[in-house]
C-alpha cells in the first residue's frame, strides 16, 4: 500500500540536526479543521451580529489551523535553524551582540512590570514611575546630559526625535537653519533621518586617518547648519581625538550636535557625549545595555539632551509631583509625543536591570574590556588582513578584504559566509561605505579570550585558504541550513506572502 | 591581553582620549548587585504597579487591551535562538527569524485584505506615519485629511514627526455616533486616514472614505484594529492603498505601552516604497526553498538619504510571537476571540445603557463611548480603589468615558463592574 | 602571528547549525578565577571557621570556572545537539512521548507551587493538599480502584511500592507465598521490582497470539503465588482478552493481582483495571498524563489500590480532617513512607493540569485516537515489515526485521539508527525480547495524520533501500550530531568522569 | 483514517475488549478547560499555599533548603530539547543530555570525594536505599548499623523497602551533642549508615564511623549534605565507599518536596553494583569524542530479575540543572556560598544562645537543634502567622526545633526572627 499524500499539511516532521532539510511553512502545514484554541469559559452571552451584518466579512480569515503539537514543533524547529548570540560569537560590527544576561528576563515577565494597562493613571503605576525616572537619571549621567525621553522604540527612532529637537530650538530663536552635516561614514539612518526631519543632508569627508578633520569641516560650517550628527567612537571604531575642536567649529554656527550613541559600549564611565560637546544623544540600549535585539527589534533609543533643550522634550516624563508622588510630566515648549504610548517600557526596564547588575564600575569595566577584547582581536589577525586604519581601535575595528579580493578574487562576502562555515556569525560586510571590502568587527566584552582567539585562528585559515582555495571560499557556507540564496530572484519576482507564492 | 598589545594598563587603551574631556569620577551609581537583588528591587516596584488580573479587571482599551495569550505564544516567542538573533542580514543562518516573518506578513496581509505587508513596525503610532509618508511620497503632496476618530496620541505623533516634513493635517470632525463627518473636502491631499472601527468604537463606512479620498486623489490609510477585523470586512477589500494597526492584541502582553507591533500592509501598487523589512522567497544554491530580505534598496542602509524611511531596527519578535499566537488561534479561534469581544463589550454596554446611560458609538465592535451624568475622572478613581480600570477619559469630553472588553471578561466580571457604575451614577 | 592554545579554555565556539562539531565538556571550558557567580547582599556578618577547622577540605572543589555568557552558550549548544518531542515524531514504544502542553510549564513555575517548602505546617498548605486530594480522585477514577499514595517517584518505584503492599496483605492474612507471575513480554522493572520485594519472579510464556494463555497459567498457579504482574495491554500492544479469567484464576489462591500502568494510554475512559479484577495500580503520569520525560526523568508513579488493601497504603495522604480542612493522614497499617517527602509533587500539580485540560471526554478521546493512529500506521507499513502479531493493536504495536535481517542482513537497530537520518526518532527495539529483531511503534494521539503518512514513508523506503543497500543502512545515521558509537570501548573501560577522562 | 482501516466509529477499535468490562458510563470529570481556566483553578490553589520569600521567610531545612537559583540554571535547564527528550537511548541524537550528564557525574563525583557518580537517583532517601542495596548485594549480609542522625523519613523509607529484603536495621542513638554513639558493635553488616552532616547538624566524626565499619566488615556509607561538602572535608578521602545525598540545594526549587535529587557516588570498586544509569566517554564511528549510557548489563532491562536495582525513569532534568547551577556557581561561588550559609546558621545560633537558650548540635555546620522552654509547636504556630517557617519540629522531643538558614537570609531578617523567637519564650 504506497502511502504519497494522503493528507493535506504536507510532511510534517523535519529533521532539524541533521541539518538542511526544509521546514515547511505554517501554512502548508494547515489542516482544515484543525485547531490548537481554546478559550476561557466566561458565561457571557452570545450577543445577536445584526447592528453590524453589514459589515461583516465574508469568509473567515485563513490563518493556519494547526495542533499545538504541530504548532510548537514548527516553530521550534525554526529556532533550531537560526543561529544566536545564545549559541555563539556574534561578532557583527556597529551592533554591539553581547551577550544578554538571563536574569533580565523574569524582571520581564512580572507581572507588575509585563501586565500593567498604559492607561492606568498615576497612583496605580507608581512602580513604573519610578523605574522610569531612575533610568533617565542612569541615561542623563552616563552621557553627561541633563533630561532624557524614555519613548523612541529604536536608535533611529531617537534620530529622529533629536532632529526634531534640534529643530524646535532653533524655531524658538526664530532660525530655520537647513542643513545637518553627517561624516561619509554614518551609518544610513542617520541620512535618513535627517530627510525626515527636513534637513538636507551634507557629507563630510573622513581624512586619511579616517577621522572628521576640522579644516575639512570649517569649508562646509556656515549660519545654515542646524547641526552635525556623529558617532564618537566612528562607524570605523576609532575615535574623534578633536572632536571637542569639531563641536566648538559647530556650536560657533549656533549649530547643534547630535551624538549616534550606537558605539556607546566603547565609552562609558571613560568619557561623556557631554563632556565632549555634544547637546542632543540618543543611546541604543538593545546595543550597549544588552536588552536582546530579538531577531531585529524590540530596541529602545532614549534621546537625552542638554539643559537648553529640555524644554522642547516630548513628554510625558516622570516627574515628582507637588504630593511627592511621580506623576506624569509634558514640557511647555514640547514637540509632542513620538510613541502611542510611553516608548518599549519593558525593554527599558530590562537595560536598567542591567545597569544596576553591573553597577557604576562594571559599566565602565564592560567598556574597558570590550575595547581591549577589539584591539587584542585586531593585533591578532592584522597580518592577515589589510587594517586600513591602524592606530588604536575602540570597541570595534575594520578589516578589508581588498587585498585578498585583487590577488585571489575573495571578496569580503566570501569571508563572511566561510566564517559561518566555521560556526561564527558573520562580521558586519561592505560598512562603513569608506572602506572597500569592508569587514567590520566588534568582539563585545562578553566574549571570552579563548573564543576570540578561536575567531582569529578562523580568519586567519580563511585568509590562508583564500590563497590556494578561492573556490572553497566562493561556494561557502555548505554545511549551514542552507547555503547561499539567490537574492536577486527574490527581488525580481518578490515573493512576500504565502497567498503570492502559490498564486 | 594586555601584555600582546604591549600596554600595562586598562587606562593605556584610552590614551588618545583628550584628557579634557575624560571622566575624572566614577560613575555615580550603587555599585553593582547580584541578579537576586535586582530583582528584588523590580519585584518592589511590580508591586507598586496595579497589573491587569493579579490587581485590576481592565475595562480599557484605547490601543491596548487584555487579552489572553497561550502558553505555546509565550514559550516559543521567548527562544533564545529568536530573542537573542540580530536582523536576519545572513540568511543561511537565520532562516528561523526570516521563515517566521515571512508567515506573519503572510497573516497580516491577510487579515488587513491587501496584498503585501511588511516585518513591522514600531507600533501602531509609528505605522500610521510611515504610511502617511509613504502616501507624501508618492503624491508629492503634504495635505492630509485625518478622521478625529483617530487615536489622539497617533495623531499627536503623526503631528510630532509631521513637523519634519511640513504636514498640513486637517481633521475631520465626528458626530454624534462617533463617526467621521467628511466635510465636503477640496483641493488635492496626500492621504484620508479614517479609524476601522475608530478610536471610539464606531464602524466607520469606509466607502465613504474611499470616496472622500478618490475626490481628492489621495491614497486611502486605514488604522484598524486586527481583532475586529476577525469578523469586518476587511479594509484592503473595501479599496484601503495602506492599513495599519496596531499589533499588540495579538499575543503581545499588555507591558506598559510597549514594546508592540505595528502593523502594516498595502496594496503591491506601493510595493517598492513600503517602509522597513520584507522577506521575500528564494531558492538556496541547491535549490531549496529559502527566505531572504528583499527589495533591500529602498533602506536607509542602500539608499541612505533617500530612503523611504529610517527604520532599521523594528519590533520582530513581537512580529513572531503574534505568527505564532495568530496560528494558536487559527482560523476559527480568532473569529472566536474576536466574537466573544463583541459579546462581552455588547453584554456590557446594554447593561449600562439599562441603568439609562447613553452608550454613543454607532455601530460599534468592541468598545464604545458612554455618557455618564457625572465626572467620568472620579468614576474611574472610585473604581480604581475597588479592582477595576474603568475605561479611558476622553479629552475634552469630562463626563464620556471609552470602555472596552474582551474575552477575558467573565459576565461575573462584567456584571459587577456595571453594579459598580451604577452607584456612582 | 600564528594563534594557536594562547589561553586555556580551548575552543569555544562550536558550530552547531552546521552539525558535527563536538562539543568540549564545561570543564574544558573552564579558566582558572573566571566565574558567573554574584550573590546576594546580605550583610550577615562573617562568623569564625575555627569551630570546624579540623574538618576542613584542604581545596575547594574544581567545579567549572565559567563566565556566565560561556556557561549559557555550552548549554545551548548541547540543547541543539538533542532530539525531544518538540523538535518531531518520537514514537518510541512502551514509553509513550507524546507532546506535553505548554500551559502546565506555567502550572509548575506558580511561586505557591514551585517555591512551598515541604515542612510547612498544614495550614500553609491547603492548595497543595488539595491537589493531591483532587489528582487522587482523578486516578482512581480512571483505574477503578478506591485510594491511591502519589509517593512513589516513577513506574519502578511503584511496582515496588505495589508488591511491597502485596506483602503486607499476605502478612496481615497470616501468609508468606513467594512467587509472583511474569509474563515473557514484561518490561525489565516487573522482575527486577519483585526480586526487589523478596518475591521469586516466575515465567509465563505468552500464547501463539502473543497473549496469555489461561490454560498456561493454570499450571503456575498454586498456594505459592503471592499475584501476578501484568500491564494490559501488554508490551506487545495487544489487549489480553482474556483478563477476567486469568485474574480470577489468580485470586482463586487469593493471590492478588497488580497492574503496570505504562500502557494506561490505550484505555483511559474505555475500559479500567479496577473492572478488569486488578487489585493495584500503578500510572506512569510522565507516559499518560503528559508531565515531559525530562531526558529520563523525573516521573511520577502513584499506586492505587482496590479498598481491603488501602489500610496499607504508605502515609501521608490528604484527607479531609475533622474541622473541614484538609490534613495528612497514615493509614493505620501503612507500609510506611516511599520518598523522602511527598513524591514529585509538582510533576503530579502537572498531571493534574492535563488531566483537567483534557477533561472526561478529551481522556478518552485521548486513548481512542492513540489506539487509532497506531493501527493506521501498523496498516500502512504491514507489506513491509512482518507483524508477529496481526490482531487489532491497542496503542502501539510491535514490527519485526527478522525478514528483513535474514534476506539482506539489516538489523532492526540498523533500521532505528536510519529512520534517525530521516528526521524522526528510533522506536524501540529488541523489546519485548519475546519477538526477535523487534520494532516497537508507539505514535501515540498527538502525532497527526501527515507525520504519521511521513513516518510511514520513511520506513517503507527503508524496508525498500534494505534490499540494494545494506551498507547504506549499515552506515546510517551519517548527518545526526555523532555518528554510531563504540559502545564496546564504553564498557571495556569505563570513562565515567572528567578526572578519569584525563588521569 | 478509520476508513483506511475498515472501520466505521472508534468504537470498532475496541471490539475486542470484552464488553463485561468496558466502561459504561463517561468519566465523571468535568469537561475539559482551557489553559486559562486551568491556569486559574491552580492559581487559587498555589494562593493556599505559603510561599517561599512570597509568603514566608523560612528557616528550615531537614533535606529541603531555600537557595537563590541563578536565572541561568532556570532557563537553560527548561529547555525543550533536555526537557522533552526521554532518556539518551540513541546517542547519536541525545549528546546534549548525555554530555551534560557526563559533567553531573563528575561534579558530584568531586564533591563526594568517589571515583564515580551515577547519573542520579529519586532523592535523598532513595539513594540510600540504594547505597543499602548495594552493601547487602556485595556482602551476602542484610544487617545495617543505621546512624540515629539520620534524616527520619530517609530512615522509615529504608525501613519500608528493607521489608523486601529482610533488612534487619539497628539505630546507634545520638548523644547530648547530637552526634552517634557507636556502641562497642560486634558480628558482620553490610553496612553503616551515617549523615555528614547529620540530620541534626552534626558534623558526625567519620573516621571513627569508619573504624566502626572495619570492625563489621561492613560499607561505609555517608549520607551528606552537598553545601556543606563545598567547605567540609570530602567523605570519599575519609573513607565512605558510598556517599549519598539529596541535591535539591543544588538549583531544584522547593518544590513542596520534589522533584529533587539523589546524589549518589561510590569507589569503582563497585562500579559494576551500582544502581542507576551511567554515561561514558567514547568515539564515533569518525573517531570523534561522543558520550553513551554505558555499564548497561547492570540494569533492569537487560539484567531483569538479577539487576542492580530497578530503577528506570529517573530525574535527568535536575542532575541537568543542578550541573548548570554549580557551574554558574563555580569554583568559587560554590564555596561562597557554602561559607554564607555557616555564618547565617551560625549567626542564628549566637542570637539564640544570648537569649539563654541552648544550641545542642556540635560541631555544626548550616544546621542546629536548639532546645526551647516551650512546646515547639506552639512557637512554630505562632511565628508562621508572623511569616516565618520556624524550623522543624523534632519527634519525641517536644521542646525542641531544628532550624537552619542559608545565603538567603538577610541579617535584618534573622534579627526579627530571633526576636519573635524572644517574645515567645
Ligand atoms: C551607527 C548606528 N547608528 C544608528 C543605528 C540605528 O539604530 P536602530 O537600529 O536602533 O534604529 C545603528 C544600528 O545598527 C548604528 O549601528
Ligand atoms: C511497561 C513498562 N513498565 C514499567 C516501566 C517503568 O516505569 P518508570 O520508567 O517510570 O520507572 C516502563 C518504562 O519504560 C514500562 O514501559
Amino acid at each position: 500500500m504506497p502511502v504519497k499524500g494522503v493528507f493535506a499539511g504536507g510532511r510534517a516532521s523535519s529533521a532539524p540536526l541533521v541539518g538542511q532539510a526544509s521546514e515547511p511553512t505554517i501554512f502548508e502545514l494547515s489542516v482544515p479543521g484543525r485547531s490548537a484554541y481554546s478559550g476561557r469559559n466566561t458565561e457571557v452571552p452570545e450577543w445577536p451580529i445584526d447592528a453590524i451584518e453589514a459589515h461583516l466579512r465574508p469568509e473567515a480569515v485563513e490563518l493556519p489551523e494547526v495542533s499545538e503539537r504541530d504548532l510548537v514543533a514548527h516553530f521550534t524547529r525554526l529556532a533550531s535553524r537560526n543561529y544566536s548570540v545564545d549559541l555563539g560569537a556574534y561578532p557583527l560590527g556597529s551592533c554591539t551582540m553581547k551577550y544578554n544576561p538571563r536574569f533580565a528576563d523574569q524582571v520581564a515577565a512580572m507581572d507588575g512590570i509585563s501586565g500593567v494597562h498604559p492607561g492606568t493613571p498615576e497612583n496605580g503605576i507608581q512602580g513604573w514611575l519610578e523605574i522610569f525616572s531612575v533610568l533617565e537619571s542612569y541615561i542623563c549621567a552616563i552621557t553627561g546630559m541633563a533630561a532624557a525621553t524614555l519613548q523612541p522604540p529604536a536608535g533611529a527612532a531617537g534620530e529622529l526625535t533629536g532632529l526634531l529637537l534640534m529643530r524646535a530650538y532653533h524655531r524658538s530663536k526664530g532660525r530655520n537653519p537647513q542643513k545637518v552635516l553627517i561624516p561619509d561614514s554614518a551609518h544610513g539612518t542617520n541620512p535618513a533621518s535627517v530627510t525626515l526631519a527636513g534637513y538636507n543632508a551634507v557629507t563630510v569627508p573622513s581624512g586619511p586617518d579616517g577621522l572628521v578633520s576640522v579644516d575639512g569641516l570649517r569649508q562646509l560650517v556656515d549660519e545654515d547648519v542646524a547641526g552635525i550628527m556623529l558617532t564618537n567612537p566612528n562607524t570605523l571604531g576609532l575615535f574623534e581625538t578633536e572632536i571637542v575642536e569639531i563641536l566648538e567649529l559647530v556650536h560657533s554656527v549656533d549649530g547643534l550636535a547630535y551624538y549616534d550613541g550606537a558605539n556607546l559600549n566603547a565609552i562609558v564611565g571613560i568619557v561623556r557625549p557631554g563632556d565632549m560637546g555634544f547637546d542632543i544623544v540618543h543611546s541604543n540600549l538593545h546595543k550597549t545595555f544588552a536588552t536582546p535585539h530579538g531577531g531585529g527589534g524590540p530596541g529602545a533609543g532614549p534621546v537625552a539632551v542638554a539643559e537648553k533643550l529640555a524644554r522642547f522634550l516630548p513628554g510625558s516624563l516622570a516627574r515628582v509631583a507637588a504630593d511627592g508622588s511621580l506623576g506624569w510630566f509634558v514640557p511647555e515648549e514640547s514637540i509632542g509625543r513620538v510613541h502611542g504610548f510611553y516608548g518599549n517600557a519593558v525593554v527599558l526596564a530590562r537595560a536598567l536591570s542591567f545597569m544596576q547588575y553591573l553597577g557604576g564600575d562594571g559599566l565602565k569595566r564592560m567598556s574597558e574590556l570590550a575595547v581591549l577584547n577589539a584591539n587584542w582581536l585586531k593585533s591578532r589577525i592584522e597580518d592577515s588582513y589589510f587594517i586600513p586604519y591602524g592606530q588604536v581601535c575602540m570597541h570595534e575595528f575594520v578589516a578589508s578584504a581588498a587585498n585578498i579580493k585583487k590577488q585571489w578574487g575573495v571578496r569580503a562576502l566570501d569571508i563572511a559566509k566561510s566564517l559561518m562555515e566555521e560556526g561564527f556569525h558573520a562580521p558586519t560586510v561592505y560598512f562603513p561605505l569608506v572602506v572597500e571590502e569592508a569587514l567590520m568587527i566588534e568582539p563585545t566584552e562578553t566574549e571570552s579570550p579563548q573564543t576570540l582567539a578561536a575567531l582569529a585562528e578562523s580568519l586567519i585559515h580563511l585568509a590562508e585558504l583564500a590563497e590556494g582555495n578561492p573556490e572553497v571560499l566562493a561556494a561557502a557556507p555548505a554545511r549551514t541550513p542552507v547555503r547561499r540564496l539567490d537574492e536577486a530572484r527574490a527581488a525580481r519576482k518578490p515573493i512576500l506572502t504565502e497567498d503570492q507564492r502559490t498564486g | 591581553m594586555l601584555g600582546d598589545l604591549g600596554m600595562a594598563s586598562l587606562d593605556d587603551l584610552f590614551a588618545h582620549v583628550p584628557p579634557g574631556i575624560k571622566l575624572q569620577q566614577p560613575l555615580p551609581f550603587d555599585p553593582g548587585k547580584s541578579e537576586f537583588d535586582v530583582l528584588e528591587w523590580f519585584s518592589g516596584m511590580a508591586k507598586r504597579n496595579l497589573a491587569a488580573r493579579r490587581d485590576l479587571v481592565i475595562f480599557a482599551g484605547g490601543g491596548a487591551y487584555d487579552h489572553d495569550i497561550s502558553a505555546a505564544a509565550r514559550s516559543l516567542g521567548s527562544q533564545g535562538a529568536f530573542v537573542t538573533a540580530y536582523t536576519p542580514y545572513q540568511p543561511e543562518v537565520s532562516q528561523g527569524v526570516l521563515e517566521a516573518v515571512f508567515e506573519y506578513q503572510t497573516m497580516v496581509a491577510r487579515i488587513f485584505g491587501t496584498d503585501v505587508a511588511n516585518a513591522s513596525l514600531y507600533d501602531g503610532a509609528a505605522a500610521l506615519v510611515e504610511a502617511v509618508n509613504l502616501a507624501v511620497g508618492v503624491t508629492g503632496r503634504n495635505r492630509v485629511l485625518v478622521s478625529g476618530g483617530i487615536n489622539p496620541a497617533y495623531l499627536e505623533t503623526l503631528a510630532t514627526f509631521g513637523a519634519g516634513r511640513s504636514l498640513t493635517l486637517e481633521i475631520a470632525v465626528t458626530n454624534n455616533r462617533e463617526a467621521t463627518e467628511w466635510e465636503a473636502a477640496a483641493g488635492a491631499a496626500a492621504a484620508v486616514v479614517v479609524g476601522y472601527p475608530n478610536y471610539f468604537g464606531t464602524i466607520e463606512d469606509l466607502s465613504q472614505a474611499r470616496a472622500v479620498a478618490d475626490s481628492l486623489g489621495a491614497l486611502l490609510v486605514v488604522v484598524a484594529d486586527p481583532i475586529a477585523l476577525a469578523m469586518l470586512e476587511a479594509p484592503g477589500s473595501l479599496g484601503a492603498d495602506i492599513v495599519v494597526g496596531e499589533g499588540q492584541a495579538l499575543g503581545i502582553p499588555l507591558s506598559f505601552g510597549g514594546p508592540y507591533l505595528g502593523l502594516f500592509g498595502a496594496s503591491s501598487r506601493y510595493l517598492r516604497h513600503i517602509p522597513g523589512r520584507l522577506v521575500g522567497e528564494t531558492v538556496d544554491a541547491d535549490g531549496r526553498v529559502a527566505f531572504v530580505t528583499t527589495l533591500r534598496t529602498r533602506e536607509q542602509d542602500i539608499r541612505r538619504e533617500k530612503a523611504t524611511s529610517n527604520v532599521c531596527t523594528n519590533q520582530t519578535l513581537m512580529a513572531i510571537q503574534a505568527a505564532i499566537h495568530l496560528s494558536w488561534l487559527g482560523k476559527s479561534g480568532f473569529r472566536e476571540v474576536s466574537r466573544k469581544c463583541y459579546n462581552s463589550a455588547h453584554y456590557l454596554a446594554s447593561l449600562l445603557e439599562s441603568l439609562g446611560l447613553t452608550v454613543t458609538s454607532a455601530p460599534f465592535f468592541r468598545e464604545f463611548v458612554v455618557e455618564l451624568p457625572v465626572p467620568a475622572q472620579k468614576v474611574r478613581d472610585r473604581l480604581l480603589g475597588q479592582g477595576f480600570l474603568a475605561g479611558l477619559g476622553l479629552k475634552g469630553r469630562p463626563n464620556h468615558l471609552l470602555l472596552t472588553a474582551t474575552e477575558v471578561h467573565t459576565r461575573e466580571e462584567i456584571d459587577s463592574f456595571s453594579d459598580l457604575i451604577a452607584k456612582e451614577i
